[in-house]
């Protein structure tokens, strides 16, 4: 599903974000990345999405190389990919449900099928209530939960979550996390970069380790490792 | 996986994409206001300009369209040779009316415009029977005046040698400098909306790049923005193009009753009123499209 | 817990400011270029356009005071009875010069004008002496003919009743309009760059919101945007401003040349430069400073 | 240092995000908020930096009351209250440098003081090496630690942060932890609302718990409480 090969990414300006980093997650899989602040784990997942393009090194998603990827055949490519951004990236000026639903009508779907599957999704991430409240009127969790629901909203055959319980109390990130399990059993791939030692060493997957741009531990069924 | 997106929109997304562009002027209220309230005053600018220009014109051409060649006929001609001359003067390619005035009508003409002390010249007129020649075009004038002069009735054919000249090359240099001012009125104008429109925009470059993010085709993205360009540019123009269209009605009507003694006469109300209201419309519409378009474009290559 | 935050500014904070808004310029580098942009594009127009007015104001007033009165002097008048005419010309309050031109200096004037044809007249000169009168204000051209008339030497004043008349109130009417056009394009100008800048600064609303929640008064917020708008102002004034001041001296030397023979007369240059620039700068650099200031403070209130 | 008396806000759109909140927080105090997501916790927050005034009930911060407030005094209150927002609200024009002078700045500090002030506290949190980078060139945890230096460079009394770990893995977590604790032994009031279980487990101190805007449960040296 995921390939990447020999992928450094060099920011323009200088940094480097990733260097030397072989990677190969299978369709179906559930892979944590875990790391330190500044570590790499969101420039790995920027990759994927085509958010950014690799320096030097190949990055396959589903038999596609984002780097040689025509901007044209960029939307296909996304729409295939659901994704929690850290920083949420709701459309500020439409409210909950049109946030959510934009994903679906930039695939052209029905309207009909748009209304049922939000408001389905919506009430998975438990928001259900406030779907006609604009992103500035939500807590920073329910915005988290909202950006959660958008990516899973078209069924896409990835999910890639940055950090998707950064804001969210225990107990709704075990809710999340069920979720994505249920996801990733009906054979969705899920990439999940994550600081939760707890939602690590519990649901245990496969765990990859990057650590000032490498990785440094790639372990199936790993723990989260860090420890203060 | 496979590639592509469909090219082909359906129905139900060009609607959804109608519905969303007027969604976001309501959501973007206030820069909303800000390009519509831009448009709506550089088109009033552009329109009132644009009327007094076509009319200075107008008043241009009229004033050249008075210049004329009087043919003075030679003290002893017959009535047939007088004949003959019009009908050799009508020949002229350049001419397009002839007219005769007596040497008597002329004296009287003369004291009508000069005043009763002339009428001591009715004892013994010194003036000469004329005709008053027009041709096609005023700037035929001098030509047609030298050709005159050739035949051999005509005692000397007066046009306002030198003064004719100069009035010409005077319009012609004011014609110049109308167009310059016209053309740079235009061109300001359509900088001044395409401006505002790319501000606004940029102002929401952060939205574009979400929108891409999600999934979107630039073409998705573009639609509503195209459409709310086309929606600015029609709400702006309703105001100019109201006032100019009530305004001129006035103006016209005013006038044509107040300046009718000084051959000043506007150009009539639908004659102008039409190219300059389409005109208007074209520019609000062409830009606030075309404004949309080439902004959105820049923030679309995430 | 002290309330309150000092009002004085300390003179480093004032140098903050000025760095800070030199800064932000280089950060907001397209939205600067837009509206520096938007400045100079709508200052060419108005400047251009203040040019054009101030000039056919000028030549308006020109053709004003070439109204003067005509007065025939009676046939059988002495010398002594010419200078006592003149003296009670003279003073009338609304004269301002007299000069005289005999009979004969008249009819070879009319010569001149009209054509040997009038050499006829030479045998029999049907013409008067005249004075020729001129007032102080063109406007009391009609009052002084009047009173002119009343003397006892004076066969007749003239001085194109009901055409000066005319012309006259033409005037009128043109600089009425003239004035609202001009009004208008300020008023047009000074919207269209402060609302550009409204534009740019509710961009920018989310900076200021963060300022505020950091604990910055509105003043130490406004400065920097004040002087902002201060340099986008001097910025956008740059390129009129020289452009005009170098149109108009190529300009006004063609006008003395091309159109000498015409009456028409240019403003000279520096009389028109200076305040025409000085207008320029005042509208730049007042509606950008006033145009952050308005808009900043519609999001001060956080 | 804190007080709310009878504290109830509710939104413009309806939502009552606080209701009948009584609470005292002494100078020098150290007070974690928890709750679920939604709960109210950075309302209450918001309160005491007036970002929002109650809708009743009076809040006093510092002995001024701050709903009735003259706008004129509000920068005074603000300079005494640092604060680490959930969403970072770092200037995205300004460097990390100037992001993090700016808090001085604007008390018309010296130059020459802003300058090794501001290193200082980079160094702190580690960032000094990404002193003139822009916030967009930095990961998430990178801005939460550049929000929380800002928070800190004026020296405030009280040091209000809302989810300051969310986005660091637990090292970091505890790093940006010892250097609250230090700031608070000098004197500095601390109010931190967070999910994390393990810090407040941790580092024992006061734990005011709201859910659903009421306060359920305040205690001296008390737990998370929220298990999963
Ligand atoms: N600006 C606002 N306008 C309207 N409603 C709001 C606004 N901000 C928050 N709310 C609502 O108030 C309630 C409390 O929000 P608050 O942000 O205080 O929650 P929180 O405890 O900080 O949650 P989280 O842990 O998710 O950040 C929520 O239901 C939220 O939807
Ligand atoms: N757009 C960018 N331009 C320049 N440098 C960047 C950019 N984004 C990230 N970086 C740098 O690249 C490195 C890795 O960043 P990344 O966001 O991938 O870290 P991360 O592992 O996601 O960290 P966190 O857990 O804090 O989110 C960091 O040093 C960061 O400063
Ligand atoms: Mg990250
Ligand atoms: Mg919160």
């Amino acid at each position: 599903m995921i390939d990447m090969q020999g992928v450094t990414k060099k920011y323009p300006n200088g940094v480097t974000a990733l260097s030397g980093v072989n990677v190969t997650i299978k369709q179906g899989e559930f892979v944590y990345i875990v790391g330190p602040s500044g570590a790499g784990k969101s420039t790995f997942i920027k990759l994927i999405y085509r958010e950014e393009k690799p320096s030097s090194g190949t990055v396959m998603v589903g038999g596609i190389n984002t780097a040689s990827l025509k901007q044209r055949l960029v939307p296909a490519l996304r729409r295939k990919v659901g994704v929690v951004f850290q920083d949420f990236k709701l459309l500020p000026l439409l409210n909950i449900y049109e946030n959510v639903a934009f994903a679906l009508e930039v695939i052209e779907e029905d309207p009909a099928v748009i209304r049922k599957r939000v408001m389905e999704v919506l009430d998975l991430v438990g928001l259900k209530h406030k779907a006609r409240m604009l992103p500035t009127e939500l807590s920073g969790g329910e915005q988290q939960r909202i950006a959660i629901a958008r990516s899973i909203v078209n069924n896409p055959k990835v999910v890639i979550a940055d950090e998707p319980t950064g804001n969210l109390d225990p107990d709704t990130s075990w809710d999340i996390m069920r979720l994505f399990e249920t996801i990733n059993e009906r054979g969705t791939t899920i990439v999940m970069a994550t600081h939760n030692k707890d939602i690590v060493n519990t649901i245990r997957r496969r765990v990859i380790a990057i650590e000032n741009g490498r990785i440094v531990r790639d372990e199936l069924r790993g723990e989260y490792g860090y420890e203060a | 996986m496979n590639c592509g997106v469909s090219t082909d929109m359906k129905p139900r997304t060009l609607r959804r994409h109608f519905r969303e562009s007027f969604k976001n002027l309501r959501r973007n209220g206030w820069m909303t206001f800000a390009s519509v309230s831009a448009v709506t005053v550089t088109l009033m600018l552009t329109g009132i300009f644009l009327v007094i220009m076509l009319n200075l014109n107008k008043i241009g051409t009229d004033i050249e369209n008075d210049v004329e060649v009087r043919v003075h006929v030679k003290l002893e001609t017959t009535e047939a040779e007088k004949d003959q001359l019009k009908a050799q003067i009508e020949n002229l390619p350049e001419v397009e009316g002839v007219e005769y005035s007596s040497k008597e009508q002329e004296l009287q003409n003369l004291i009508n415009d000069m005043g009763s002390d002339y009428t001591l010249f009715e004892q013994s007129n010194p003036l000469y029977d004329v005709f008053i020649v027009k041709t096609a075009r005023p700037q035929d004038t001098p030509d047609a005046a030298r050709k005159i002069e050739q035949f051999s009735q005509t005692e000397k054919a007066v046009y306002g040698e030198g003064k004719v000249e100069n009035l010409f090359s005077f319009m012609k240099t004011a014609r110049n400098i109308g167009m310059i001012l016209v053309a740079g009125l235009l061109f300001t104008a359509m900088f001044l909306i395409s401006n505002t429109i790319k501000i606004t925009i940029f102002a929401r470059r952060k939205e574009i790049e979400i929108m891409k993010l999600v999934g979107a085709t630039n073409w998705f993205i573009r639609w509503p923005f195209l459409l709310e360009g086309l929606w600015i540019g029609l709400l702006g123009s309703i105001i100019p193009i109201a006032a100019i269209a009530v305004g001129y009605y006035y103006a016209e009507q005013e006038a044509s009753e107040r300046f009718a003694s000084h051959f000043i006469d506007f150009i009539g109300y639908i004659p102008l009123i039409v190219p300059v209201t389409l005109l208007m419309l074209v520019i609000a519409v062409f830009i606030g499209i075309w404004g949309s378009f080439i902004s959105v474009r820049r923030f679309l290559n995430v």
